[in-house]
């Protein structure tokens, strides 16, 4: 069971801020494919990755991390603060 | 060092005011504010800013301690706002105060550049003619190249 | 742009609250405050501040005019005082405002160098073991050869 | 007649803020060994003029600027602002 959050406009595509996931998969980016292959609004919000960051447990992390002991992940665009 | 994330507003004068009074050998006291900007080309309504909370106080606390390990610094403090905003207020600020300019200077310009694309805030802009999230910009990126 | 040379003391949440605030287009609001340090090697009772009436106000105003010319600058404030301060008390500032960072930033570096070295102030500092005038620093002219 | 001002610890070795003299000197550096030859105190204040700035009608100026027209002459050392 993962918790996975969604912010910006991932969250405005995916239309909802955060949702508990059951999955198998290995790395963030298994978990993505897996997302995309669930409804088309994953697949547009996953379109291009390399427009995504990803944070594993609160930390800024890389798509090919392992899930392995990970309780959350998210997803947002680049942060545009200050 | 004090890092806070809030929704309210916050007054620049009361919170430099009370800040590293206490260390005596601090010269040199530098702010940075930013500041909801009015877009010319469009009518700038609202600013709306999201953040991830919990990540956000981590990621800013770890930005800071950085740069009081990289500089001499007598004092470090970040805030920074979410929520709905109008043109004209404050969103955020951070402060530095060191016993020489230089390390004070450097200090929060270090702390801006990598608030700007490595604490977990997003911009959205929401106009008259409708709402757009705030790209980032490779400058920004660029920046922290420098350090 | 204000320049103020001044016996009084001031408020930096003041000064700044009304800063540029006409100006919609300014992101970014830096200021530089210098503060009376206490020295730990000896007690630092008072620090006097002399300075030359008529050309300081020139040389500020002209310093600030350079900062104007080589960065987009919204405004610029510089205050300064003189006369007889304690530890802890607020010397001088100086405030930028500007579409974005990095021109705030840089501006109020370059003025602050400037200053240093090219406003006519003289520092003293009264100790219980006399007074003493401060000494100029050569990594303050040199300071002066990066801009 | 020109104003001379004296500031720091200039003014503390001559003695006095400011004084109007008549003067022949041509630049300010004869003015400054016209001054020197005249008492002691000048001529401790002005014993190393690399130690001291000059400021000639409240501009920065250098020790071979000529005094022609010249209405207010400063001596000072070297600022400490900020």
């Amino acid at each position: 069971m993962i918790d996975v959050m969604y912010f910006a406009w991932v969250r405005e595509r995916i239309g909802l801020p955060k949702e508990t996931i059951e999955t198998r998969a290995e790395t963030v980016a298994d978990l993505v494919e897996e997302l995309k292959s669930r409804e088309e609004r994953y697949a547009m919000a996953f379109a291009d990755v390399s427009a995504l960051r990803v944070a594993v447990d609160q930390e800024l992390s890389d798509f090919d991390a392992p899930l392995s002991g990970v309780r959350e992940i998210a997803f947002f665009p680049p942060m545009t603060g200050g | 060092m004090t890092i806070r994330v809030q929704q309210d507003a916050f007054d620049l004068g009361a919170e430099v005011a009370g800040f590293a009074t206490d260390r005596k050998d601090a010269g040199a006291l530098v702010t940075f504010t930013g500041i909801v900007r009015d877009l010319t080309d469009t009518d700038l309504t609202v600013m709306e800013i999201e953040h991830y909370p919990g990540m956000t106080e981590k990621a800013l606390g770890a930005i800071a301690d950085q740069a009081a390990k990289r500089w001499s610094l007598a004092d470090v403090l970040v805030i920074h706002r979410y929520g709905r905003m109008s043109p004209g207020d404050r969103i955020m600020m951070v402060a530095t105060a060191a016993k020489h300019r230089k390390d004070a200077f450097e200090a929060a310009e270090f702390l801006m550049d990598y608030l700007k694309s490595r604490a977990p805030f997003w911009k959205k802009e929401i106009t008259s003619d409708g709402s757009e999230w705030v790209n980032s910009k490779a400058e920004d990126e660029a920046a922290l190249t420098r350090w």
